[in-house]
Parts: C-alpha cells; structure tokens; sequence
C-alpha cells in the first residue's frame, strides 16, 4: 500500500518513537472520539495497470476522433495543437510547480506568465492583461465587477450575442454581488444597441464575433456604453483576432474571453483560460496575478507578482477579487501556442476557419429545408434552422460519426433564434469530411 | 541577417540555463524575426478565399497582429531553458505551508492525455460521453463520502470559486426561508480567499480572534453571533495547523442562531479517512484537488474546487450536474439551482485525476495519506524546538506554524531570510508572513510524499540556518542570510521597482540596456 | 527511521539539480530503504503459486536481487535533478563536428509513442503489422532515393553496425565472385569505427594520406590499390569537412582493381538532394539516422544505421527485408542472404522517426537542409579567421575544422581549454582532436537547425575566447580557460583517477567520505 | 518550407553575402557538375497535422492491444511499463543528449548509466557491466569476440536453446571474423552438456533460462566449458532474475542478455538493449562504453567514460569492438524502471510469469491434442505441439485477437523442437485472457 507514502512500517515505528506516540491513531488525539472514523466506504487502493485497464474501459464510452468529427464550438473549438506544445507545456517544471512564491525559483514560470501577458494585450489591442483567469465566464464576472466597481454603477447591459452560458455564470455570481443583468435583443443576428433605454449602468457587453459567429460593430457598443456612462466590455474570440480588428482599438474597457483555442484540447470543458485584458487606467483593480519585470540585486533582468496589494491575500475583503489559484499552466500552453504560430500562423488559422465556415454553411444551406438563422457576416461559426429539432439532429448525427453542434436554447428562448443549430468549422476540417458531414445532414433531416 | 538582427537573441545559447551559467534568458519576442516559423496546419482541400473575400472591409484587421516568429527549434530552446529556472515538486520538497504541495502521480498525467477523455467536446450529448459522466459522478461520490456530505457540484475551477460558490449556496438557502442575512464569521487566521469570497457573495464579513491556544476564541464566537449571522467559514485544522477540538460546540453555537457552517477544504488532507467535515457539523464544503488529491498545481493552476453539501441544500447546487440515470449517465439541474458557475463542467481534466488519484490509493491509502502528513509535520516541528519559536506548543496537524520573532530579534534575520537562505539548501521555502497571526511566521507542511529521509534534512537545513544566524550574531558578523539566495538563476528581487515601474508587458519596456 | 537511515540521502533535497545549488546528486542506491516501494502490477486472477511451488530448488535465487528500493516521488526527484545536470540539443546548441546533432522535431517523439506501432510485437505476422512494414518499405525506397542506391537494409542498430554489414557485404560479394581479398583501404582522416569495423570484416585496413587539399592523395591511393584491395571505406565530404572533388576519378580506380566503395554515411547531411553516393560511383552505403534524420542521439543512442547497396549487392542483404507483396506488404530474404544481423527488424522505433522526418521536409525541404547546413558552416568557419588555424583553406561543407596549434602556442591555450572555456558561454564544445590528422583540431558543425544568431553567438564565443587567451598571455596572466569550465555542475574531472581506480559500479566503491 | 530550418530567405541571402556567393547553389561549387541533382524524386513537405493523420491510417493496419493480445515473447516481452518511467526517460535532456564527450555538462546521463551498470552487475552476478550495447544478439556476437581473442580459439559451442535468432547474427559476424559455430543440441528441452567432444574451445554458450523457457544446467555448462578451455557465456533473461540464480555464481564469464523487458515498448523489435558484463579480468576487453566514477577539481563525486583505450576512436583497428553510438536512452530508462521495480517489484514480475506460464500451460495442455514439447521446468515461456502447423495457429487465432506466439522452425530443422508454437506469459496477463486465449485456441485447432 501506499506507493505515494514513501514511509516504511520500520520508518513510522521509529518516527513514533521519536514523538513517544504508540501508534498513528494517537496523532488524533485531539479530534473528539466521538467523530472519529474507522475509515471510508470507498474501494481498495488499486495498482496502476489496472487504473489503465480501468480508464480504457470507461473512455470507450466517450465518443472522440472519427466517432464524433467535431462540428461544434460555443466557447470550445477543436483547434490543431502540435506536439512541440504538449511537449514543453508538459515539462514538469511547469507541471509541479506553485504559485510563484519565491521569484527567485520561479523565473521560468513568471517570464512565461510575462511573455503570456504580452501576447494576450496584444489580441485584444490593450495594454494590460493578467495572468490568467478560470475560463471566459469567470473573465466576464470579473469585468463586470471592476466596471460596477468604477462607474459605481450595478446595471449590465449584455447583448444576448454573448454567450448563454457565461450570461448564465454571470446571473450566478450577481446572486452575491446584487448586479442587475439586463439583456440587449439580436435583430439579424447582431445585437441592436439602439433598443438600450437612456440611463446610466455599468457596462455594455458584447461579444466579438458573437455566439453565433456574426460581427458586431464594436463603435456602436461603445457608442451605447458611452451614452451610458458604462464601461465597454468585449468578449473577443482569440483565433478570430488573427484577422479581426482588437476591441482596444474602439475604446474597449476591459476584453474577456476564452483562451482554450489557444493549444488546449477540448477536455470536456476543463480546463480553460480566462484571458482579461484592460485599459492601464484599470491596473489597480485588475483580477488576478499580474507579473511585473524588474531587476535582482545584481542587476540582472527578472520577473515578479507585482501590485499585489489588490489581491484577497493581502486586501482580504477589499480585494478586487477572491481569486487565488488560477489558470497557470493554460496560460503557459498559450503562450507556447502563440509561439508557435506567430503572426502569421494565427492568421491563417483564422482565415481557415473562415474559409470552412463559409463552405459549411453553404453546403447545408443547399439542403432542402435549411434555413439560416440571420444573413449577419460569419468567420468563425453560424447558425441554421432545419425541420427537426436540433437536439435530434445531434443525436442522430452522433451516431453517423459527427457531433453537428450546439443546440440553440437556453438563453434565447422565444427569439427567432431559438431551435436553431450552432455549427464550427475550425481548420482542422476539411473539404471532404464537411462534404460528408453536410450529406450525413442531409440524410438525418429528411 | 535581416533588419536589426544583431540585436536578436541566439535561440541556440543554453547559457541561461542554470546548468550552463547565470546568464539572463531573453524573452520570446527578442527571438523574434521577421518570417521564421514553427506552424503548419492540416491540408483541407478547402477553396482558398482570401481574407478581403471572407470578411468585411469594416472588420478587417489593417496590420498584422505582431506575435513572435520563431523556428520550432528556438520555441523549444527558449520554454526548455526557462523550465531549467523553475523550481518543481519534481526537484524537491515544496513544504509550503496551506498549499500541500505533494507528489503528483504521473499516470495522472497519462489519463488526463488519454485522446478518450482530452478530445471530447463539452456540448457532447450523454450518450456520447458516458465515460465522462460516469468519472465525474463517481469522484462526486467519493467525494461526498470523503467529507460526509450529500452532493456536490464540480464546477468550481479552484478553491475560491468554491467558497464563493459555497456562500452563494448558503445565501440562497436563506433567502428560500425569507431571510435576508447580512454577515459571515471568519476567524483572523484565515486565509485572504475567505474574507473576500465573502464579500462576493454579498456578506460583510466578521472576524473572531484566535485563543491562547491558536483555536477559535469560542467566546468571541459568542459575542458575534446572531440572527443577521448567515454563518460562519472555517477550516478544520485551521491555518495554524491546529484541530479546533470545540468544532461540534461551535457547530451547534452556529446553528443555534440558524447559520450554517461553511469548511474551507484547503487543510482536508489530515483528516481524510480520519474524520469528516459534515460528522464535524459542517453544511458546505469545498475542496481543493490541487492540494488533497494530488492534481499538478501548475505554476497556479489549473485547479479544482468541488463544492460539497448536506442533503438540505442539494436542490440549490449548479447545474447542471452528472448524474446516474437508469444503468447509464446523464445531466441533471438541481429545482433551486443558483445555477451555472463555470462555461462547461469545470476543470474536467483536472477532475480525472483527481478521480485516478482516488482510486489509486483506495479508502484505505488516503486514510494513510492523511496519517503520514500529520507523522512528517509533528516528527518536523518537534525537531525545531529550540530553534524557532512555537507559538502554540501543541500537536499539529498536517502543517506546523514556528515563528522567527526570537530568531530576528536576536540575530536581525527574519522569516523571509531564513525562507530565502533555505532555497540555497536546496528547498523550497515554507509559507512566510501567512497565518497573519503569528509574528515572523514559518508555515511549514512537508506532505506525506516526503521521506523520513527528507523531513530530516529539511529540519536539520532549518536548525542549521537559525544556528548559523545566531552564530554570526554572537560573532557580530555580516548575516549570510541577508545576502540569500546566492545559488539561484536570480538573486533577490526589487519588487518595489517592478510595482513602482510597472512594466508588465514586452511592450512596455524600455529598451533594454544589456 | 529503519537501520543505517542517517546515511541515506533525502529524496526531497533540490540541492543537487544547478537551479538550487552545486551539490553532488547522491546514486539512486543511496536513496533506498528496505521496504520502500513504487511499483504497483496488474491484478490477474491467478493462483498465487509460491516461487518454491514454480522453480526447482536447484535454480531458485537464496538471496533476494539487491535493486535500489524507492517511492514513486523519489525516483522523479533523483531523475529529474539527473537530467538538470544534461546539456541537450533542446537546451542550446551541440557542434559537435561528425554528429549531426540538430534539433529533433517532438512530433516525432509523438509519432514513436503511439500505441498502434508502438506496442506491435515483433512476431507479429505481416497480416498484424501492414502499418509497420509499409512505414519500413516506405523509408527504404525514400533511402534509397536519397542515396543513389538500389535497396537497403534497416536492420543495423547504428553507424558502426551499418559499417560492419557493409563489409561483410564486401566481402560476400568478393567471395561469390570466387575471390578472397584482404585489404581495405581507409583515409587516415577517417572515423575510428572505419577501422575498427574493416578489421572485424576480416579485412586488414591500410591507410591512405590526406594531401595538401585535405583531399584523399591520390597518388598515395593509386600506390596501395592492387587485386587483393577489397574496396574503399570513404565518406564525402570528408572528416575534415571538405568534399571530395575528385570522387569520380576515385571511384573509378576502386574499381578498375575490382574494388567496391563504401560510402560512410555520418555526412550526408550537407549532400541531400544535391549529390548522391550512388551517383559518385558507391557501391554500399549506411546512413546514420541518428544524425542527418533527426532521430534523437539519446545520450549515446539509440540510433540507426541502415545499409543500402547498388543492384549488383541487392541479393546479398541481411533478411528477412520488408518488401510490397502485391498490394500489401511482407517479408522476404534475399536470395544469397549474409544473415540477420539483429535480433529482429532493426531500431523500427528510431526508423519511425525517420520516416516521419523525410515526410515532414519532403524532397525538397531535405534538400534545403543540406544547403542551409553547407551555408550555416562556412559563414561560421569565415567568422573565425584570424582567431584560429585553417589548416586547409577552402570552402567547406557541413563542418568546418579549424586549429588551435598557433593560439596553443601563443598562449598555452589549446583545443581542450577552448572546448572547456565554449560552456561557460552557454554552448556545448564543438569536437576536438578529431580528426587526427589535424593538430589541435577543433571540428565545428552548427548544423542547419541553428538559426543565424546562433550561429554568429557561437562564432563570437570562440573569437572571443581567443582573443581573451591571447590578452591574456600578452598580459602574462593566468588563463581562465585553463580553469573552465566554471559555472557548470562539475568542474574537470580527474579521468586519471577514473581509469587508474576504477569504480565502475556502486559496489565496487569504497564508503564515501560524504 | 523548413519549420526545422529556421532561415528566412532574408536570412539566406545576407548570408550568402557575406560569403561573397550569389546562391545556395554555389556553396556546391566543387561538387562535379555532372552528378549534381535538380533535387529528389520525393514527395513535397506535409503538415504536421497531415503527418499524424496519415499516421492514424497507417498505424490502423497494425494489431495491437485486444486486437493481439500478447502470447508472443522469443526474446520480446509484453511486460509492464508504468506511466513514471515514460515520463522520466523522455525528459529531454536524456532524449535529445549526445554521447558524453564532455562529462562536466553531462553528469546526468553518465550517472544513470554508471547506475544502470550497478544494477546490470547485480542482474549477472558479475562485477563489471558496460553501458549497453544494440541488443541481445549484438550482446552475444561481442561476447564471443571477447571469448575467442581471450582464449585464442575460434571455435564456439552454442546450445541450441539459445535464441535462434541471435545464433543467426552470430553466424553472420563469422563470415568476417570467421569464427566457428557449433551446435550443441538439446534432449528433453535442455542442453546435452556431454554430447560435446573433447578438445579446445573459445566459448560454451548457452541460454538461462533458455529459449524454450527452461532452465539449463549451468553448473554443468561450466564444468563443459572447463573441460574446452573455453569461456562460459550465459544469455540471461533479466526479468526471471528476480527470482532464478545470478549466472555469475556459477564461474560465469560473460553474461549478456535482452533487456526490452526492462521498461521498453515491444516497437516492433526495437530499440531494444544488449546487456553485458564480464568478470573483472576481461575488463580491458569490455566491447562498448564504461562508465567510471572520479572526481572533479573541488573533489567532487563526478562520473566519465573511462578506459577509453579499449574503444574504436582511440585504438582503431586494434580496438575490441567497433561499438560507438549505443542505446543509452534505453539503458537510462532499464535503470528507471528497475528503481521502479526495486527487489521485491523484480521478484513479483518474475513469479507472476512463472504463475501465469504454468497457468497457460496448464490450460493448452487441456486441450485434447495439445501436447508439451518438453517436460523440463519453465519459468518464462513454453512450447507445446498441436495437430494443426503453427503458422496456422498464429494466423487464425490473430483472427480473434490473440498473438499466440512464435513458430518454432529456424534454428530447430530436423530436432523434435520443429513445429512446435512457443508461448509466453508475461505478469500483464489476467486469468480471464488466459481462459480466453486457451478456448479460442482449442477452436482454432479443432
Ligand atoms: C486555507 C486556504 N483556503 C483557500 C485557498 C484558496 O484556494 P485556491 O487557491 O484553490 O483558490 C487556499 C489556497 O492557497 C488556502 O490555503
Ligand atoms: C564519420 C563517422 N563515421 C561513423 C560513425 C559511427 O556511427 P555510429 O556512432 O552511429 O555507430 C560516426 C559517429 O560518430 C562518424 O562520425
């Protein structure tokens, strides 16, 4: 027993001794009797062969690869990640690492965090950016708190392009901190900033492209926040920005968004990387670690923590935010992943994306019965409509070997929207495995 | 060579690796030349429309968005020689108190790299990611059972996610009865996370001292509670590595006046198999699977932050959640969810390993687990006597609190020195400064992945270190300790200077004058 | 803790690795404790059959095998504390002269680890492994290409294996023409394994000079050749880096006295896609994967080194060979077969990697290899005039070999010390006194996968070391290159000592003073 | 072009330059023209991802896993890697290291080779080990050079229970160094010492335990060896080991052995490890590297390659082997996964084969038809005879997913060994896989 506990029965007796203790149990003597336990009603410990036996198993009945092409996205994309990426994200130095405590031991985390940070302000066109957060929702609550925190003022105005299930996070999160959430309808698949009454809030939220793939014009959300006194927030698609303009150019406050395109595999969702960047006017209040250069007593060039007086450990209940631990090693990985492609590897991946998006969607679309749900520009995914629910098309496609999207639900209920079908095309599919996704699609609807 | 090219970096030059000397290593951007590269993607057949055919003129990125161009080659050297400046449980002990750093399995790794687990979408229906739902509903269990709780959502992508998450549960829970109650107890001691997860969830928190003997000063506890007290977060040993003995006395104070019992789970690890939060009197629990079930910790994250709760606040839980349906697996959303908190499912690779690292030791290893953590962290403070100060002379739990407040008052070396002088011995520092309590703190918790062989040394480089300091001191010479660490990539930092300038991107440098 | 435990070393202790310090890492023997474990086997079923119930008494071991008894956690920190104290082609540049060493691409390493080849045993009938052979039958015709040649054979596990089959090919050839010759002739440049293997093919090696090009004499050539000369071994470039212009001429005087040519294939780097042995009149060549196709070294293998011949030898290769079976693929022997000469198919792991390689460049990207490494050495080589000795001055391929004699002379300084002084700068030395016709030779290969900067970084290395020790001799100062290496985990070593006292093993050491 | 050739051709052009040349082309100049390529009839360059795709397809036509459940051995074994070893071996600085020639930046790799030489001395019972050589049979032909130049006989005896396959490389090296090959033949599955004539040999070969899985003589291998003059060399398996007699007890000279069962894949034959050690008084003939311990100028504990005068680049034609690159890496992880196994991980791996070989056996034996080649005691593998060729029975059982071993024909023509099937269990096999190999065996047969 115990391959993780290096300790002996011999290396316990004399430990014990040493401590003139009889026995382990005596270690509790603290603890009242009355709770304790004589152990746990779990299985045995088993040996490593069979937790591999075991894993085999069970990951039999998870449907990947050529058993489940991957045609949907939603804030999770099926992205070509190389092996030099594994292979140096895997590097155990990164792997077992802490927090990094002691800069001294910790330059190879804190300048990777540095290096992240750069390429991050970069996308979004700010000069900002933390060392990562839990995933895009957990950004998106984050940004809202520091909008609501500077305007002063706790009214959201959120474009129903945005995500359902990071506007659903923010709901959660608004539960604590009393926020109101209030929704900016989609007219053809854009969000109408004019529907916004007149008032003040705390910030105007918009995605860049937006849940369903259209472009949203970024100088009329600014426009809106602005006649709001609000702060712009844009949710921006990392890969999409290899050809897109950066929110930062129209004045955005803060950009969020989702980093799991960036050299993460899909993970059934976890873990992901908030990405956060914000205008050098929001520094004290940024969430999150933030690495600053600095020098050694040598003089030598190194990296820090820095501004640490906004985080919970040292502000406590004044902290801009609560959180501690994040996505370190997410954020490593994508800076490792922006190295590898560089300027123009993110291009063309983008422009990939583009190219199968538009071929996808033509192909269904040249299917009897299929309809899209707006004409709105797409680069990145897009919606459609078929004569069957879109829960039954997933269902029967899986079965031909395709996962064909996202139902479109939660989050658009009751809008022209709702029932359709969300589709991704990212660079790893090609001409003839959407061919055949488009025929297979063809085939379940009719 | 091409435009400024002398003024690049050699991607080929290990000199900042520290086997290869103490050279600074450039940034990835100083390797950076114009048409280097590493991609390539997959050949798709597809019709090659340009950029300007594809997206709108209005949309169009004018300049190329400047990221690093460099050969596979030089990514590879540069990352690779930045790992050789990073200090890893891998290389050593990382007794940093409150954060267990223990040894990470590796066929975690392997698992959580298995295309059958890493490649499924998270919008994958049920029927195509039944082993998913089966792993995340059986480490739920596990997990429940470990803290004696009911359910437990395993959304929460790290510890303060989950307290937050936990306090948002006891809010709602509140307010399903009518109340609308304003404050939360923490004790001094606690960790930052705490404090402000609870003014995230709307609460304004209370604070209650600590006793003579590093426990709850149960009569403070009593001056503060009452009916606007939603209730109360604790950790149980709490930060000072102490078992609060009273926690069935303070339970029942805290649900005497209707509050509910929030257990941080950042200390779970000595207790497991041994005695569980919800037997304490605990409603919510989280835990964080970076520390107590041994997933990587990253360099700070990813993490896990599992919320566990007893069975009259289940219907509250995010959803959705996996559940058992018939012989199979699906989602369910609890009826008074407060919903979501997290894009998907959380940190679902994070989650496997936990659920590997379960199964791999069994009930009976983790109760062995938690066993040898308490052994290592009493045979380690027993062996400082002496040297440091023992603010509470009392058992420990998993982690020891010593304090360096004798230390620097005699000889002028504090806690960050001996911390600092410590990695030239060739470990990691404990935690200083944490719990706030407790002057000149050493917060110092070895884990049970640590040998007999390893405490030993790391007592004896600790005993040394505060020997040496007393020495010089009584010899009235230069403190060694002051000058550390003399060995590592980098000295000591200016930490004033990177605040005080902040220069927290490439871009925000100035040239640089090396 | 158990019996002699303060002897044993902390498995914890980072000291070891140069992130955390200098010190000596102890052996893994010294980390283990009676009792200790990390393994864990597969749960099977079976009857549990005492060792005393299986084997007969008379072969049943009394004592148990002693082997180093660690946790999982130890022998991670012992490993990776081990491999901080390794330079690496993935931590900085490697110019060793005559080794290829360039970067290896990781996909390759992915390539290698998937289970579908991976874990093909090989008995497997060609029914179970059409993968595995079509991957073999695919690099030998790429080979094949790449070298003029007809066919090949993948068996040999490095170089110097490859050499001896080539000989023994040789001599098989030679021996079904009815004829016993005994002499092979072999440039005094040549690598020591030429030698070595010609004598171990039975043949006895006789020398021919370099002339004043750095060229093979050919006078002195056409004074050894003669009906007992069995062939030739060359490779071309040579040794020294130059390329054998009059290769045709040689060949054809080989072969006027029925000889054949072997082509060393160790560089073939500089000539992929530009010239092929084939074409320069060889009649057997080996490759060394390990070098020009990016197989990594592994510390000192594994690598590959297969043989592939003119047609006339095709029926002479070892068996069994994968070969195309109508649309599949299967084995067949070669008619006139010399052998197998390894246990099964050769290093197909390493061949793998090969083949994943010629893929990945294409003819065309291996064509541009070889020119990148050709351009890559001659702007080193010029960089360094005036600094050292160009014992032959012209225009070389893939390496450069230079001299030390006149700064050895001037200063004191020799190849050594240069070497010794190169890793304090952050790069592995280049090769020195090899090859042996060169004094004080120090034999540079940047190779292709250096980037400029790199390549002027080393270029500025060696200047400078030599422009430090002739300032130094002119000050009548100490030279630091005499104390170099100094920022590396160990200085210079007493090889002395190693030979005189030789401790070959853990037993055979006397109890440390430690 | 060239993600492996970081050159731009900005880059290529200033370089060229500054050598005066106008092209690449002319850096050739020397070369005759008359031979100089316009360039390869290869394919072009492929995407990494295009590489891994064409990978999945390739690798689709190879058996592994349940697809061909593992019985085979002959010198190959299906043994049980976990997942630490992987993950230390591939550590970069081992994998892309170059062989020691500068031993203050290489003290990783020497020390792991000069610790896997301590545990390969302690496997033999012999004092002296080397650090690797290619494989078993690569081992074998240098312990007979060793042999012959030693006792200056070229005359060799080998058992015919030596792998049949490392006989054949054996017989190959002699057509250069026209060594002798003799047989000597088996009766009741193990070596006839006596059948040997008198007279002088350089070596006595034989297998322990031997390719058919029994154990041999070794007492009376020596005594035989004794009677020729010759050395004694013993093939040894170095998983049955743990719990067989070290060879070195019996007077042994050299022990040489496969060590893929020492934590490396089956990879379809290799790389795989050539074992070998001697007694301290061949060590100035040991063939291949030797790694000794010294110290550095602070007296540091520090390891080299030492008694380099016996090597190939020091004394030429005069060397004892042509050995240079060898299979370190292989040797480093053999080191890994024997700190993994410990004494006790060793022992168990032995006993759990000798239990799952008497088990199958057992169960083969069961079927009517099946009968045993020979009754002599196994421990690591078997062989057993049926009514049907082995072939065949390897062919139709792969049908249903079963490797169930390796034909006995090369090497045993003409013997009562010939026809027969040798089958190997190693620890991974369970109960369950044995039942169902021996009824999917007795279908087969039937
Ligand atoms: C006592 C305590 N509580 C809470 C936390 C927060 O956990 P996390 O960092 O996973 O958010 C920590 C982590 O350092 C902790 O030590
Ligand atoms: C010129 C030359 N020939 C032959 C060899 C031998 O090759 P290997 O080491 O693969 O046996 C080498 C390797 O160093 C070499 O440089």
């Amino acid at each position: 027993m115990g391959n993780f506990v290096p300790h002996t029965d011999a290396d316990i007796a004399a430990m014990l001794e040493f401590l003139g203790l009889a026995s382990l149990d005596e270690l509790y003597a603290v603890v009242p009797a009355a709770i304790r336990l004589a152990g746990l009603d779990l299985p045995g410990e088993i040996a490593e062969a069979d937790l591999v036996a075991e894993l085999d198993a069970i990951g039999a009945g998870n449907r990947v690869g050529s058993r489940a092409l991957c045609f949907a996205g939603g804030g999770a994309y099926d992205h070509e990640v190389p092996a030099v990426v594994r292979a140096l994200a895997g590097r155990s130095e990164f792997v077992t690492a802490y927090t990094p405590y002691q800069p001294e031991v910790a330059q190879g985390v804190l300048q990777a965090l540095f290096e992240y940070q750069t390429m991050v302000a970069r996308l979004s066109g700010l000069p900002i950016a933390n060392a990562s957060l839990y995933d895009g929702s957990a950004a998106l609550v984050e940004a809202t708190n520091l909008a609501v925190a500077t305007t002063g003022s706790p009214l959201i105005w959120c474009s129903q392009g945005v995500n359902p299930r990071w506007v659903e996070v923010l709901r959660t999160f608004a539960r604590g901190s009393g926020h109101a959430i209030a929704t900016i309808g989609l007219a053809g698949g854009v969000t109408s900033f004019d529907q916004v009454p007149a008032g003040r809030a705390g910030a105007v939220v918009v995605a860049y492209p937006n849940y369903l793939g259209a472009l949203e014009d970024l100088a009329a959300a600014r426009a809106a926040a602005d006649r709001l006194g609000a702060h712009l927030i844009v949710c921006q698609d990392p890969i999409a920005a290899g050809i897109l303009h950066s929110p930062g150019q129209f004045g955005t406050d803060v950009v969020c968004g989702e980093g799991q395109a960036l050299g993460n595999p899909l993970g059934f969702g976890g873990p992901y990387l908030g990405l956060f960047s914000c205008r050098a006017e929001h520094v004290r209040r940024l969430p999150g670690r933030l690495v600053g250069e600095t020098v050694d007593v040598a003089g030598r060039r190194a990296y820090v923590t820095t501004l640490r007086a906004r985080e919970q450990d040292i502000r406590r209940e004044k902290a801009s935010s609560n959180v501690c631990t994040n996505q370190t090693l997410i954020a490593v990985t994508a800076a490792i992943q922006l190295g590898w492609l560089g300027t123009e590897g993110l291009r063309q991946v983008a422009l990939r994306c583009a190219r199968g998006t538009r071929y996808c969607r033509a192909a269904l679309l040249s299917i009897p019965g299929v309809e899209p749900v707006s004409e709105a520009p797409v680069v990145r995914e897009f919606a459609v409509r078929a004569p069957l629910a879109p829960e039954l098309i997933v269902e029967r496609l899986l079965e031909k070997g395709f996962l064909a999207g996202i139902p479109l639900r939660e989050g658009f209920e009751g809008t022209d929207v709702e029932g359709g079908l969300l589709v991704a095309v990212t660079e790893r599919r090609t001409a003839a495995e959407i061919d055949g996704f488009a025929a297979a699609f063809a085939e379940v609807i009719r | 060579m091409t435009g400024d090219a002398s003024r690049r970096a050699p991607g080929g030059r290990a000199a900042s690796a520290p086997l290869m000397g103490k050279a600074t290593e450039p940034t990835i951007f100083e390797y950076s030349a114009p048409g280097r590269r590493a991609w390539s993607l997959r050949t798709t057949g597809l019709p090659e429309w340009s950029a300007e055919e594809l997206v709108p003129a209005a949309h169009l990125r004018a300049e190329p968005l400047a990221l690093p161009e460099v050969a596979e080659r030089d990514l590879v050297g540069h990352f690779t020689r930045l790992s050789h400046r990073q200090y890893s449980v891998d290389l050593g002990a990382y007794p940093l108190g409150s954060c267990t750093m223990k040894y990470n399995p590796k066929v975690c790794d392997e698992a959580a790299s298995l295309a059958a687990f890493r490649d499924v979408h998270p919008a994958t229906p049920p029927v195509g990611a039944q082993g998913w739902l089966q792993v995340l509903v059986e480490l739920e269990e596990a997990l429940c059972e470990i803290t004696g709780m009911a359910a437990a959502t395993l959304q929460p992508a790290a510890g303060a996610a989950g307290e937050l998450t936990g306090l948002l549960l006891m809010r709602a829970w509140h307010e399903l009865a009518g109340e609308r109650r304003t404050r939360v107890v923490v004790p001094e001691s606690a960790h930052g996370t705490n404090p402000a997860s609870v003014t995230l969830g709307g609460y304004t928190p209370v604070t209650v001292g600590t006793d003579a003997r590093g426990l709850v000063d149960r009569a403070a506890l009593a001056a503060v509670l009452g009916p606007d007290v939603a209730g109360i977060v604790l950790t149980n040993p709490n930060t000072l590595g102490l078992f609060e003995e009273e926690i069935l006395e303070i339970a029942q104070m805290v649900h005497d006046v209707g509050g509910l019992l929030y257990y941080d789970g950042a200390n779970l690890n000595p207790i497991l198999g041994v005695v569980r939060p919800g037997d304490m009197g605990f409603d919510i629990v989280h835990l964080n699977l970076h520390k107590t079930f041994a997933t990587p910790h990253g360099g700070g994250g990813p993490g896990a932050g599992p919320v566990a709760v007893s069975q009259r606040l289940v219907d509250l839980l995010p959803g959705p959640r996996p559940v058992r349906v018939g012989d199979g697996y699906g989602f369910a959303t609890p009826p008074r969810s407060i919903g979501r908190i997290h894009s998907f499912h959380g940190n679902a690779l994070v989650l496997l390993r936990a659920w590997c690292y379960i199964k791999l030791n069994g009930g009976e290893g983790l109760r062995r687990v938690a066993q040898v953590s308490v052994l290592n962290a009493n045979w380690l403070h027993e062996k400082l006597r002496g040297a440091y100060d023992f603010p509470f002379d009392r058992p420990v739990m998993h982690e020891c609190v010593v304090s360096a407040a004798s230390l620097k008052r005699e000889t002028g070396v504090r806690a960050l020195d001996v911390a600092k002088r410590l990695l030239e011995e060739g470990f990691h520092a404990p935690t200083v400064y944490f719990p706030l309590v407790v002057e000149e703190s050493l917060m110092i918790e070895p884990t049970e992945t640590e040998s007999p062989e390893t405490v030993a040394a790391l007592a004896e480089a600790l005993v040394s270190i505060a020997a040496e300091a007393r020495a010089h001191a009584a010899a009235g010479e230069h403190q060694p300790a002051h000058d550390a660490p003399r060995t590592t990539p980098v000295g000591r930092l200016d930490e004033t200077r990177a605040a005080r300038k902040l220069v927290a991107t490439f871009d925000a440098r100035e040239r640089p004058a090396d």
